[in-house]
C-alpha cells in the first residue's frame, strides 16, 4: 500500500516520529497455560509520523470513495450480482497493513473484499474494472466482487463461502512457517463467520502446530440480518478461540489497530496463532441487496457514523496533533476524488474480457482433455 | 390471475405450516430478515420463533439439526441460503439423511425438505453458481426435484414436505420473480405435484427438448423461435423430478418426434443430459431416433462474472435452436 | 436395559436404598456468565441398591462379553468390515442410562456403539446377528458393527462419520424441546471427534435455543492412534464447550456416571446444554484392524486394566457395601456366559438376508421410480 | 518381479518426497500410526514432523490447510482416510481448489492430491462404501484419477504430485494388497502416466469393455471367462483418468469391436457409464455399434452390510460377462 500511496509531496519533518496516545485495548485474553508475558499489552501510545498519517487517510478515504461510487455504479446497474461495500470498516486492512510486512506476511478475507485489496496494492481502477466485469480488472473480470485476489502481494482473496478463508488462511501460515519466510498470515473473517466449525478446526491445528496466524474477526456487529447476540452464544470473539490469546481493539481507530497488530503480530511470529477482534460497524446493507434497516435503526447506523467513523477520527487526530490543517485534509479528499473519478473513467472505458478468456486460466499448463462449450459442435 | 415462483412457493410453505404443527423452516435469515430471497416472507411474522428458525452461519450444524429434529419426529423444512452451501452440510444430506433408513433395516426416518436457489444467478461468479441435480440425483434414499414455474413450485413443494423421504428441493433465483398464470386447481390446499413425473409444457412432433429448472424456459423460448422463424414443431419436457427420473414419459415423446435435446444449465459430464442419454440408449425408445440425442448444457468452467461471458457459459434458446436444427440436418 | 436385564431373581431387600460413597466430579466447568447456582454438584454420596448394583454388574458383564465373543468371531472371519470395540468404556453407558428417562431420553453414538446399543434394549443375539449379517440382526443385517439402532427407544445409532453426531444429537434435543416431551438427548463423542468443527456448531445452537443436549465426551485417551495432546490443543474437553458448563467424570466408574449424569440431566432439561467429559479408557485396538499397541504401550494398557477396571471397580464396591458375595459374583459372570453363548449360537444360527432386502428399507412408501441393479435388464 | 498397489503408492510418494522439498503429505494418522491403511508407511520416519503430518479429525480444516499452503508454493498431497469423508472437505475441494485460478483470472494455483481410498470395500456398509468419481469428474478445474493397478497407481501418483493442478487421486482398499508385475520402466524415478490417457489392459476384438479402478479387475475376469468358455474375445479397456475422460481411445475400439459394455463400482445414476454413453453417442464411434451401450453399474442403492447382500450390490464378473453377451444378441 506504501508504494501505490506516496505523499505526493513529501515535507522534511513528513517522516519524523510522531507519538500519539490511543485508547487502550478493549479487552486481552491469555489463555491460563499461557506465560503472562508472551503477550504484550497493545501500548496507549503509537509511534507514527506525519507521513504515515496522511497515509491512512488517503487510503481510508480512498476506500470510502471507491465504496461510494461502487455504490452509484450498482445501482446505475454497471455492477451485477453480489457487492458487499466496506465502508465504516478502513481501519482495519489499513491500521493492520502498517504493521504487517507486505513482502512475507499473507492476507486473506472473505467476499467484502474491496478494502484489503487496496491496501494490498490494488488500484480503484482496478476494482471498478473488476466490478464492471472487464478485462483490465484484478481478475480479468472472471471473479466480481467477491473475488478480488493479488497474489504477488500474497493477497489471497475474496472468498465467497463464509469461513473457508480461515483454514485456508491457516494454511497460508503452514506455508510460511514450513518456508521460514517468517512471515505471518491474517485471516480476516465475520462476526457471523466466527460460528462456522472449520474456524474452530483451523484454530486447533495453527494452535497445535504453532502457526504464524493472526485470525482477525472484523465484528461489525452483523451477519446479514443477524446481530451477534443472536447468532453467538458467546459474542466474545476475541477469546472464543479459547486457548488462544485474543486481544479486542477498537477497529475504528486506525492507530489502535496498527498498534495492536504489532502486539499480535510480534506473539504469532514467536509464539503462534493469536485473534483479534476488531470493533466496527458497517455502514452500508450486508450487501447491495440488502437496505440494512429491517434489523437495524437508522439512528443506530447515524450514531456510529456520528461517534466513531473512522476517518473522521483520524481527522480529528491529526488536526489535534497539528499534523495537518484543515485545507491539508481537505485536499486529500479533492485529491482522492478526482483520483477516483479517473479510475472510474478508464474503468468505463475498458474492454469486456476477450471470448477466448472464457476457457483460459481454468487449468495451468496443458490441460489433456477438450473443454466442452454450451453446444459441443 | 398470475403468481410468481416466490409467492407461490411462500404459500406452499405457509399452508404446510398451518397444515402440519411438526412442520418447521430453518436457516440463515429465514425468520426475522424473511429470508435472503424473500421466500419465506411473513412467515415468522405468523409463526413466530418456534416455528420459522434463524441460524448462524453453520450449515453442517444446522442441517444435522434437523436430521434429528426429523428423527425425533418433526418435518423439517432446511433451508440453504444458496445450495452452493450445502456443500458444507452434504455429509448429512447423503450419509445422515439419506442412507440413515438403509442402514437401521427401516427403522429410522429423516422427512426433511433441504431446499434453496441452486444452479447459476447472474453475476454471482463461480462460488455462487453451481448446479447439484445431478450430484443429489445420484444418492438413493433421496428425492430431488427441480420445479420450473410458479405451479411446480407449489406443487411440488407441498408433495415434498408431505413425503415421508429426505427431499432435495432445487430451486432457481432467476425465476423467483417470474409469474406464471394460476390455473383453477392450483388453490386448492392439498393441490400438489406427483413426484417423479415430467410434465410435457408444450406439444410438438419434430423434436423433443427435455429440460429441468431454468433451462425450461430456455427451451420453450427456443420451441417459440423454431416455431415462428422454422415451421419446426418441438415439444418440451420439464423434468420436474430428479429422482426419480421420468423417463418413460421422455420415451414416448421420443417414439412420437423420433429426435431427443437434453437442455441442463449445469456442467456438462456426468450431468443430467448424460443420464437421459444412457437411459434412452437403454430403452425401447433407442430404436425409434432418427438422430443421436443432442446435449445442450452448462460449458465445462467455473462460472465465470462479466457478462459476455457468462452469457456464453449458459444456455441460450439459440443454443437450443441450433441443437435442434442439428438433429433435424437443418444445420 | 431395565426391561431386558431384570433380577432373575429378587430379594425383599434387593430394592432398599443403599448409600455409597463415590469420587467427586475431577473437575467442573462453570461459564462466568452463568450463575453459580444453576449447576450442583455431583454428589459424592451416590444412591443406589442392591438390585440396581447387580443390574449394572449384569449389563457391564453383559457388554464386555459380547466384545470378547465379538473379538473371537471377528478373527474366525465371522465379521467383516470395521468392528470398534467397548470394552473399558461400560461404566459410561451403563452409568448414564440409570440416569435417563428411556422414554423420553434420545441416545446417538459414533460407530463404537455395541455398548450404547445394549443398555438401550438390544440383546446380545440381536448384536451378533447384526454383526454376521443376519436377517435378525438389529438392522436386518444391513448395518453392521458401526449402525445399531433401536429407534423405539430412542437409541438413534451408530453413525460412521465422525462427528456427525452430535449436530444430530441437537437436533433429536430440539425435536424434544418443540414436542415438549420434557426428555434430554444424549451425544456420545470421543476425545477425536471433538475437534471436529460441528460440534462446536451445534453446541452453539445449542446455548443459543437452551436445547436440553448433553455432549459426553468418551476420552478414552486416543482417536485412533492419535493421543488428545496431539490431537486437541486443549485437551479439557469438559470446558471445551466454553460458554456451556462440563463435568469431568471418572467414566469408569458407574457410580459417579449415574450421579454426574443425574446433575448434567437436571441441568440440561432446566438450562440448556452441557457436556460431560467421561475419562475412559478402551483396552483394545481402535478397530479390530488395529492391534493397537503401536502408540501406546502395552504396559499402558494393563496398568489401567488393573487399577481402573469398571467392572472390577464396581464388583469391589459391592463385596465393600455387603451387597453381594464372591459367590454372587461368579453366578453372574457365569450366567452371562451362558446368555452370551445361547445368543451366539442363535445368531450363528440365524438366516441371511433375503435378496428382496437388497431394495427394502430405501425409501418408505412408494418410490415413484425403478430401483436399477447391477445389470438393468 | 511383482509390486502391490500399496507398495506402489508407498514408492510414488517417498520418490516424490525426496525429489522435491515442497511436497507433503497431511492427513490424519499418515505419519506415527504409518497411514490408516499404511501407504504412507515408514514415511514419518524418513521424512519427520515437518513433511508427513498428522491432523486431527477435521477434514474441512485440514483439506483447507493444504489449500493454503499450495496457495504458499508448497505442494501438499492431502490424504482422506477414506474419500467419504472429503464430503466433510468438498467445499475446499471444489471452491477453494478448483475454481481459485478461474476466479482469479489465473493469479492463484493450488498444485494439490488429494488422495485416498474411494469407493466401496468389504463389509463397511453404507457410509463407507461411496464413489465420488463422477461427482469430483463434473468439476472444471481438477483433474480425477482412478488408478487401477500397481503401475497405475505409481505413474499416476507420480504425474499427480507433479501436476500444477488440484487432482483427485481415486484409489481403492480392495486393490492395496494386490500384486502386479514389474514392467523395466517401472523403476525410473522419473517414470509417470500421461493423465488423460486411457489403457488398454487386453486387446480383443468382439467387445470393448471399459472400466475404471477395481471394475477394470472385474472386466479382466470377465473377459477371461468369456474367451475361455465362449470364444469371445473382449477388448478391456483402463480408463485410468475420470477428467479429462479419454473417449477417443474408447472410440477407437468401438470403432474396431462395434459393442460396448461399460463397468463401474459406483452409483449407476450421472455416472461414468452415463457420460461414456452420452460421449460415445456424440462421436464418430456411434455409428459403428452394432447394439445398444449396456451399462453395468453399483446398484442403486445404499451399500448393504451382510455379505450375499453386498455381493448383489456391486458388479460381478457374471454381470459383465452378461452384459457382453447381450450386445453380442447371445443372452
Ligand atoms: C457457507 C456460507 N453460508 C452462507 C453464505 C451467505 N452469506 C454471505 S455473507 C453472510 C453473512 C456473513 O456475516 P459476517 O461473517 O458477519 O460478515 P460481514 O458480512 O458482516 O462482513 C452470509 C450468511 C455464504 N456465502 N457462505
Ligand atoms: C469424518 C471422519 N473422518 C475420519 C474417520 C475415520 N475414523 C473413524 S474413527 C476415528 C477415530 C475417532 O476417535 P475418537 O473420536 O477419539 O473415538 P474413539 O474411536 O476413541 O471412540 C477416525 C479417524 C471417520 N469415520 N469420519
Ligand atoms: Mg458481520
Ligand atoms: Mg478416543
Amino acid at each position: 500500500m506504501h508504494r501505490s500511496l506516496v505523499l505526493s509531496r513529501s515535507f522534511a519533518s513528513g517522516a519524523s516520529a510522531l507519538r500519539i496516545t490511543v485508547p487502550s485495548a478493549i479487552a486481552i485474553h491469555r489463555p491460563a497455560s499461557m506465560p503472562a508475558t508472551a503477550l504484550a499489552e497493545p501500548s496507549t501510545t503509537v509511534t507514527t509520523s506525519r507521513d504515515e498519517l496522511f497515509t491512512f487517510l488517503r487510503t481510508m478515504s480512498l476506500i470510502r470513495r471507491v465504496e461510494i461510487v461502487s455504490d452509484q455504479q450498482y445501482k446505475a446497474r454497471m455492477i451485477r450480482g453480489f457487492c458487499h461495500l466496506y465502508s465504516g470498516e478502513e481501519a482495519i486492512c489499513t491500521g493492520m497493513e502498517a504493521a504487517l510486512d507486505q513482502s512475507r506476511d499473507a492476507m486473506i478475507t472473505a467476499y467484502r473484499d474491496h478494502g484489503n485489496h487496496i491496501v494490498r496494492g490494488g488500484s480503484a481502477e482496478e476494482v471498478f474494472a473488476e466490478l464492471f466485469g472487464r478485462a483490465t480488472g484484478m481478475s480479468k473480470g472472471k471473479g466480481g466482487s467477491m473475488h478480488f485476489y493479488n497474489a504477488k502481494k500474497l493477497f489471497f482473496g475474496g472468498n465467497g463461502i463464509v469461513g473457508a478463508q480461515c483454514p485456508v488462511g491457516a494454511g497460508l501460515a503452514f506455508g510460511a512457517q514450513r518456508l521460514g519466510t517468517g512471515g505471518v498470515s491474517v485471516s480476516c473473517y465475520g462476526d457471523g463467520a466466527a460460528n462456522q466449525g472449520q474456524i474452530f478446526e483451523a484454530m486447533n491445528m495453527a494452535a497445535l502446530w504453532k502457526l504464524p496466524a493472526i485470525f482477525v474477526c472484523e465484528n461489525n456487529q452483523y451477519g446479514m440480518g443477524t446481530s451477534t447476540r443472536r447468532g453467538s452464544a458467546d459474542d466474545n470473539y476475541y477469546s472464543r478461540g479459547h486457548y488462544i490469546p485474543g486481544i479486542k481493539v477498537d477497529g475504528m481507530n486506525v492507530l489502535a489497530v496498527k498498534e495492536a497488530t504489532r502486539v499480535a503480530r510480534e506473539y504469532a511470529v514467536n509464539h503462534g496463532p493469536i485473534v483479534m477482534e476488531m470493533s466496527t460497524y458497517r455502514y452500508s446493507g450486508h450487501s447491495m441487496s440488502d437496505p440494512g434497516v429491517s434489523y437495524r435503526t437508522r439512528d443506530e447506523v447515524q450514531k456510529v457514523r456520528e461517534e466513531r467513523d473512522p476517518i473522521e477520527r483520524l481527522k480529528g487526530i491529526m488536526l489535534e496533533a497539528k499534523a495537518a490543517t484543515e485545507a491539508d485534509l481537505e485536499a486529500v479528499e479533492k485529491e482522492i476524488k478526482i483520483q477516483v473519478d479517473e479510475a472510474l473513467a478508464k474503468a468505463l472505458a475498458a474492454p469486456e474480457p476477450e471470448p477466448s478468456q472464457l476457457t483460459a486460466d481454468i487449468y495451468v499448463g496443458k490441460y489433456e482433455g477438450t473443454i466442452r462449450m454450451v453446444e459441443k459442435s | 390471475a398470475t403468481i410468481t415462483v416466490r409467492d407461490a412457493l411462500n404459500q406452499a410453505l405457509d399452508e404446510e405450516l398451518s397444515r402440519d404443527p411438526r412442520v418447521f423452516v430453518m436457516g440463515e435469515e429465514v425468520a426475522r430478515y424473511n429470508g435472503a430471497y424473500k421466500i419465506t416472507k411473513g412467515l415468522h411474522d405468523k409463526y413466530g420463533d418456534s416455528r420459522i428458525i434463524d441460524t448462524p452461519i453453520t450449515e453442517a450444524g444446522f442441517a444435522g439439526i434437523t436430521v434429528g429434529a426429523a428423527l425425533m419426529g418433526m418435518r423439517p423444512v432446511c433451508e440453504f441460503m444458496t445450495f452452493n452451501f450445502s456443500m458444507q452440510a452434504i455429509d448429512h444430506i447423503v450419509n445422515s439423511a439419506a442412507k440413515a433408513r438403509y442402514m437401521s433395516g427401516g427403522q429410522l426416518g429423516a422427512p426433511i425438505v433441504f431446499r434453496g436457489p441452486n444452479g447459476s444467478a447472474a453475476g454471482v461468479g463461480a462460488q455462487h453458481s453451481q448446479c447439484f441435480a445431478a450430484w443429489y440425483g445420484s444418492v438413493p434414499g433421496l428425492k430431488v426435484l427441480s420445479p420450473f414455474n410458479a405451479l411446480d413450485a407449489r406443487g411440488l413443494l407441498k408433495a415434498a414436505i408431505r413425503d415421508d423421504n429426505p427431499v432435495v428441493f432445487l430451486e432457481n433465483e432467476l425465476m423467483y420473480g417470474t409469474a406464471f398464470a394460476r390455473t383453477p386447481e392450483f388453490d386448492d390446499v392439498d393441490f400438489t405435484l406427483p413426484i417423479g413425473k415430467a410434465n410435457v409444457e408444450r406439444e410438438g412432433s419434430h423434436v423433443t427438448v427435455v429440460a429441468h429448472s431454468r433451462a425450461v424456459h430456455t427451451a420453450l423460448e427456443a420451441a417459440k423461435l423454431l416455431a415462428e422463424k422454422d415451421g419446426i414443431s418441438v415439444e418440451v419436457i420439464n423434468l420436474r423430478s430428479i429422482r426419480p427420473l421420468d423417463i418413460p414419459t421422455v420415451i414416448a415423446s421420443v417414439k412420437k418426434t423420433n429426435r431427443l435435446v437434453t437442455v441442463e444449465e449445469g456442467w456438462p459430464l456426468f450431468g443430467v443430459g448424460a443420464e437421459i442419454v444412457a437411459q434412452i440408449m437403454e430403452s425401447p425408445a433407442f430404436d425409434f431416433l432418427d438422430a443421436p440425442i443432442e446435449r445442450i448444457t452448462g460449458a465445462d468452467i467455473p462460472m465465470p462474472y462479466a457478462k459476455n461471458l457468462e452469457a456464453m457459459a449458459v444456455p441460450q434458446p439459440q443454443n437450443v435452436v441450433n441443437a435442434v436444427k442439428r438433429t433435424l440436418g437443418k444445420l
